[in-house]
């Protein structure tokens, strides 16, 4: 009884509701700056991390870890204590702007991005490094071939990221503020419909959310051939 | 000739990550080699048991992994700094051993410090035993190296292609790398390190999965390459091959050089009137007789076991008889001993100590050697 | 933490409620003692107030109490609860930046000051978010007769907490109930710029869920805890109850 | 200014407050029961996924990674549809209790398990199966040895979906209430203190939850040894 | 003898997952054996240039590839189900070929289509050309195969240990598998076959990365695998090793079988009295004339090019000279023929159309054969 039917949320982003779009726009909007930061910062972290033998390199990897699951809430408040007025950052007036919201989101992600990112490549033919080596490969050209050669789990790594923060409420609803017209996003949205009681609203705005997702995700899939063909079992 | 590659007092052992997982009582290093010197236009093949450290030797000498102690010099390499790989926790120790062995490397003890973090790549290039090919087509692969130095897009493609026709994959070069047949995949290694003409190329067990017709090419292309003054430094265990590249051959266990138990002596076999016999005609000079019907052959070995030596002129069935003197008498082990003889084309023997005894064999006496027209084998 | 301690007793009341009851602690102060007395535990869930009602409409609450006396109404009218009881009520405060921009202070009663907020457009912030809070400033606005529209206006649909702090940092107008400002008040600028019309009076009411809708519901302990709350002893701890020395909530059982 | 000193957090914990330890065991018991679940289906979901071809597979793999992004609020409703009073399970009587949220976080969770387990195993060797199958491995055998194989990989998505699901706060506060002494999760009672504008508490709490987390990760890692000797790059 | 394994009307081509990276006009099957059977203790050898299709055809007997058309039978294995893998598209196809050609094969039919699906695993092991060895220690790898079968405790030490020193490998037990050097991995990986005793053993070059020595050893334990009863199917770019090791060469050329062009003899070359020349007795019974020197050889290579046909008897310099019946006249190509004798040792040449023309040579027609000694290679 309290779920919509599919068509009821599709019909709601095909009839253009320009409210809806405006909330769409802002999850996506959000989610990918958030993630194409922690992308830019992670991936080399995350390379570092696996190529580096340094003292506590278990402790940093199991850190990175944990962090991934670092509650939303605890990332809002922290990014909170940062950009609001009485914290140091405050003179830059972020504070419930989608600036606040995508550098709380980044923070999420970023951890996400250098676990998976070294889980992939810890899995990687140590054969391939010292090949890049002996060709002469400049540390910069290792990079973007070790990258290259474990898309996939960069792709995930990222898709997941990516997933995590367009799905989150949290920080976004701490740091954006839920603000009409300007910083609601489909989980903050769905976050003030279920607290209404509008629970099937909710699910047709979670559905929504899901489709968007899955199309950015579709169409990373594709760039990067998530089945390249002969490295798959 | 100069040397371009030079090790001395090399010692590595593979750091014991997990006790736990290694046999015990294996404490002598994995690779020690005194001293070892390849020089420019020269083929050294390393020759030895599994494990005996052909590969770790190999990495060593592409700077993949960190010595101990020793030294490694490649006077020719034009070092380019890439950074730092994998740490160099013994890198202090190593420049220390340089230093306490004074000035007599000579050339570059400083690039060389710096080298075994990474930085002489440009001049010693590896082709793995097992090569990894990149996710990309056979061409992209051969092209990478030329690619990431900048080099003309042009000159990248002719000088892959031509890559890729040395080693028979021209017609291959769109192939989607991951999917080649083993020897297809070593090939396509060879020729993706070929493109670099580096100053020092290094291949561990280069031929190992690939064809006989295609193992006498590829050993013509390191010949060609070393004959252009590259150092060449391989790996194998078909011991045809070893014998047909070796400029120098380098016989190893557990770890250090043997001593040669072959003498290996370079010319060609010529057609003999005879059609029982065959004649190689050394590039020292003198003829050796041979077993018939490998014309064309280039290199002949003989054992060091089957040459007889006599005070006097023998009379035996040896078809190969030389007058000669002693230039050296070494021990090998316990009851053996390795003369060297000059007979106008040099020739090591290998003697019992009582066999010494009776001879009264000394350096700068005069002596005969024989041995069998069959005890000479040809490659 | 109050005497409430292991969960042991047989009979679970499910107690849906806004999320001011709990915030401000009054729950604590409230059920140990009717939990000791009969024997319950009540699992209070504290929710928006439309959730609340849901949470109610589903069965899945056996009482709920709320301060929206429209929506209870309707509540009951849908024959989802059984009778609305009032017991107790707090009151709204309008806030706003100490230097009230607006001249809220001066202002004669709560819908005058919302005209001269409209009328300065100076930033207020609203909940947006259907709750009573919501619903009282909507009846506020149109007393005022102002189309609350444009860009001053800001709907941001959070809880109250939310609300204050955007309202302090944004240095807007908002209307808050007096509980939640009042745990609010040590970390923020914002102060009340008006308070004390009758228009902001808050009543709380409780209301067990039917069982003849929902035959599974716990109808005689619901009867009782409602019982409890209008009952002297209930009525003097909601009126004992004090955050830094002052009364949020005040009995008004009939 | 609202960051309050670790130790604050710490000697909370320390002082063996009784609520605390009981909101912290709250919040271990469910994040591990559900990840347990989902690593039972995920698992071989994800390996089934990896190793076998099927029309559509590349839009089940997508979907999965999609779903990692589920919003906790969409789940928590979906399952209050489910398990709610007027819910076709709702004769169970599960809602606002740990059942609830336990169910609420393995459905978080499975996607999570999936994807990654999927990610990690397509960079297996395909040597590795075609090895298992010569050597006459049964199919149960095989993906043993697949695990143990791929063990950084599974440890990582099993890490990542305890990390996503302790985290959490919408399932967890939606499905289990955030009653007290019953239901009251470290994430749950972070939202509650965040509401009451008690921001240093919940960023104590948050803290404390960080500890948790990253005791239960250093543990696993150490089970699996995140770094196998020799097969690092 | 039985035949161990049959293979008929096989054909195989690698599904073209991507066709913008392959290339065009390579249209033919990858693999393409119309016949080919191994009797149990046997021992059949692929030779064959990179990419002949070697690789392909040793999985596609393992089990590990799904036939597009064609039958794969072993008459010895005791199917075990393991359930199906990797999907089988072309499983009805298969079944369907296999109907179409009625009972001529009989024996495990039914199981042999369920055997695409992968339940002959337990008949036929293969080891790979790149071994995979678990991230486990070496003792732990070997005994894999044991412990799954759930082998006793002390039977999977016993037979472990007994695997490991066949390969030279006993003292290494404990080391972590992947740390081991190449040949080391090879090693392991064909122990691990070996405790199994299956009723066929491929082997993809099992021996390429092995040392000298070593290749010996694993070619006698090979022998007496199939002494045992085992069939062997390997795959080989040594050629020493492939003529000392077959019992049936298969050389192979864009995954097709090729006809062999050497006559390859066992027996033993025997010391002679003449010094210049060898005797290989020959297991038929005649011996050959052959190089000296290599006493104790067990194979006699001789390229059918090599040898000489007349009409009447010929005085020429060729030792070996033969009187024997001609048993067939095949083409080859174009021009050539190829014809089998029976001279008390089945021997085969290859002439052209003038020379089978000028010499009239026919089926049963009387003929001499002659081949020089140093045209005879021992192995
Ligand atoms: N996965 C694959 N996809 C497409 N083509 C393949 C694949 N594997 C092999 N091939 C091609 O099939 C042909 C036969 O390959 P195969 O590996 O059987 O050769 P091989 O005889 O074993 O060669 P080698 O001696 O180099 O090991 C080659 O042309 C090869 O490039
Ligand atoms: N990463 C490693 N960690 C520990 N020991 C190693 C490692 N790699 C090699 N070894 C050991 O060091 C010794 C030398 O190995 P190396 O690979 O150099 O031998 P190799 O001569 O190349 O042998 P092969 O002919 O089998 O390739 C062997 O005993 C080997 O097991
Ligand atoms: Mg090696
Ligand atoms: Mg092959």
């Amino acid at each position: 009884m309290l779920l919509p039917s599919f068509g009821e949320a599709l019909g709601l982003l095909a009839s253009g509701d320009r409210e809806l779009l405006a909330i769409t726009a802002n999850s996506l909007n959000f989610a990918i700056c958030s993630t194409v930061i922690a992308a830019l910062i992670g991936i080399p972290l995350g390379i570092v991390t696996t190529l580096r033998e340094f003292p506590g390199k278990r402790v940093v990897i199991s850190v990175s870890y944990t962090l991934m699951g670092l509650p939303t809430v605890v990332v809002g408040l922290l990014v909170f204590s940062l950009l609001s007025r009485s914290g140091p950052l405050g003179g830059f007036g972020l504070m419930f702007s989608p600036a606040a919201v995508i550098i709380g989101q980044a923070i999420l992600a970023l951890p996400i991005v250098v676990s998976l990112v070294y889980g992939g490549l810890a899995r990687l033919d140590p054969e391939l490094y010292e090949t890049l080596i002996t060709l002469g490969a400049s540390r910069l050209q290792r990079t973007v071939k070790i990258v290259r050669e474990a898309r996939i789990s960069v792709a995930a790594a990222v898709l997941t990221a990516f997933g995590r923060v367009v799905g989150e409420v949290g920080a976004a609803m701490m740091l954006g503020g839920n603000i009409r017209w300007y910083t609601r996003t489909i989980t903050t949205a769905i976050a003030l419909e279920t607290a209404k009681g509008a629970f099937t609203l909710s699910v047709a705005l979670g559905i929504v959310l899901m489709v968007v997702a899955f199309g950015v995700n579709f169409g990373l899939n594709y760039l990067v051939k998530l089945r390249p063909r002969g490295r798959i079992l | 000739m100069s040397a371009a590659l030079e090790i001395s007092g090399l010692r590595f052992t593979y750091p014991d990550l997990d006790g736990a997982r290694t046999p015990s009582g294996d404490l002598q290093p994995t690779v020690s080699i005194d001293e070892l010197s390849v020089s420019a236009g020269e083929i050294a093949v390393l020759i030895g048991d599994n494990g005996s450290g052909k590969t770790t030797l190999l990495k060593l000498v592409a700077g993949l992994l960190t010595p101990d102690a020793g030294r490694i010099e490649m006077p020719f390499s034009q070092s380019r700094s890439h950074g730092s790989h994998g740490g160099a926790p013994a890198a202090s120790s190593v420049t220390t051993s340089c230093a306490a062995r004074g000035s007599a490397g000579g050339g570059l003890t400083a690039e060389f410090a710096a080298g075994f973090t990474g930085e002489f790549t440009d001049a010693a290039v590896l082709v793995h035993q097992k090569p990894y090919l990149f996710a990309e087509n056979v061409f992209a692969n051969v092209a990478y190296p030329l690619r990431i130095r900048k080099v003309a897009r042009a000159e990248v493609h002719r000088r892959t292609l031509t890559a890729l026709d040395t080693v028979g994959l021209k017609q291959l070069s769109g192939r989607w790398a991951p999917s080649l047949s083993g020897g297809e995949k070593q090939r396509a290694a060879i020729a993706r390190a070929l493109v670099l003409r580096p100053a020092v190329l290094v291949l561990d067990e280069p031929t190992s999965n690939i064809d006989y017709g295609s193992v006498r090419t590829i050993e013509a292309v390191l010949r060609e390459l070393a004959d252009s003054g590259v150092a060449v430094v391989v790996s194998t265990h078909n011991m045809a091959s070893a014998y047909r590249l070796a400029d120098c051959l380098v016989p190893l266990a557990a770890g250090r050089r043997q001593r040669l138990a072959v003498n290996l002596l370079r010319g060609r076999a010529v057609p003999s009137e005879d059609g029982h016999i065959g004649v190689f005609r050394t590039t020292y000079g003198p003829e050796v007789f041979c077993p018939a019907g490998w014309e064309g052959a280039g290199t002949a070995v003989v054992r060091m076991d089957d040459i007889i030596l006599s005070t006097g002129e023998m009379v035996s069935s040896a078809q190969n008889r030389f007058r000669g003197t002693v230039v050296a008498v070494e021990p090998i082990e316990h009851d053996l001993f390795c003369v060297e003889l000059d007979c106008g084309i040099p020739l090591s023997c290998s003697l019992t100590y009582r066999s010494v005894e009776e001879l009264g064999i000394a350096s700068g006496a005069a002596i005969h050697a024989a041995f069998k027209a069959s005890a000479v084998k040809l490659y | 933490a109050g005497g409430r301690g292991e969960r042991d007793a047989d009979i679970r009341l499910t107690l849906a409620t806004t999320t001011s009851t709990e915030n401000s602690g009054l729950l604590d102060a409230l059920l140990p003692a009717f939990e000791q007395e009969h024997n319950v535990v009540v699992d209070a869930i504290a929710v928006g107030t439309g959730q609340a009602l849901e949470i109610g409409r589903t069965g899945d609450a056996d009482v709920v109490m709320v301060h929206a006396p429209v929506l209870e109404e309707e509540f009951v009218a849908e024959g989802y609860g059984v009778e609305r009881v009032y017991f107790m009520y707090n009151d709204f405060v309008v806030i706003g930046p100490p230097a009230d921009p607006a001249g809220v202070r001066a202002a004669d009663g709560a819908v005058d000051a919302f005209r001269r907020i409209a009328g300065s457009e100076s930033v207020f912030i609203s909940r947006g978010d259907n709750s009573g809070t919501h619903i009282k400033e909507l009846m506020i606005w149109r007393e005022a007769g102002v189309r609350a529209e444009g860009d001053w206006y800001r709907e941001v649909g959070q809880g109250m907490g939310g609300v204050i702090t955007l309202a302090n940092d944004q240095e807007a107008y908002t209307l808050s109930d007096r509980g939640t400002f009042l745990s609010y008040v040590a970390a923020i600028d914002a102060t009340i710029v008006n308070e004390g019309d009758d228009i902001l009076f808050n009543p709380y009411g409780a209301i067990a869920v039917n069982p003849e809708r929902h035959p599974h519901t716990k109808i005689e302990p619901a009867e009782a805890f409602i019982d409890y709350l209008v009952s002297d002893e209930g009525q003097q701890r909601i009126a004992g109850y004090t955050v830094n020395g002052e009364q949020l909530f005040f009995p008004n059982a009939q």
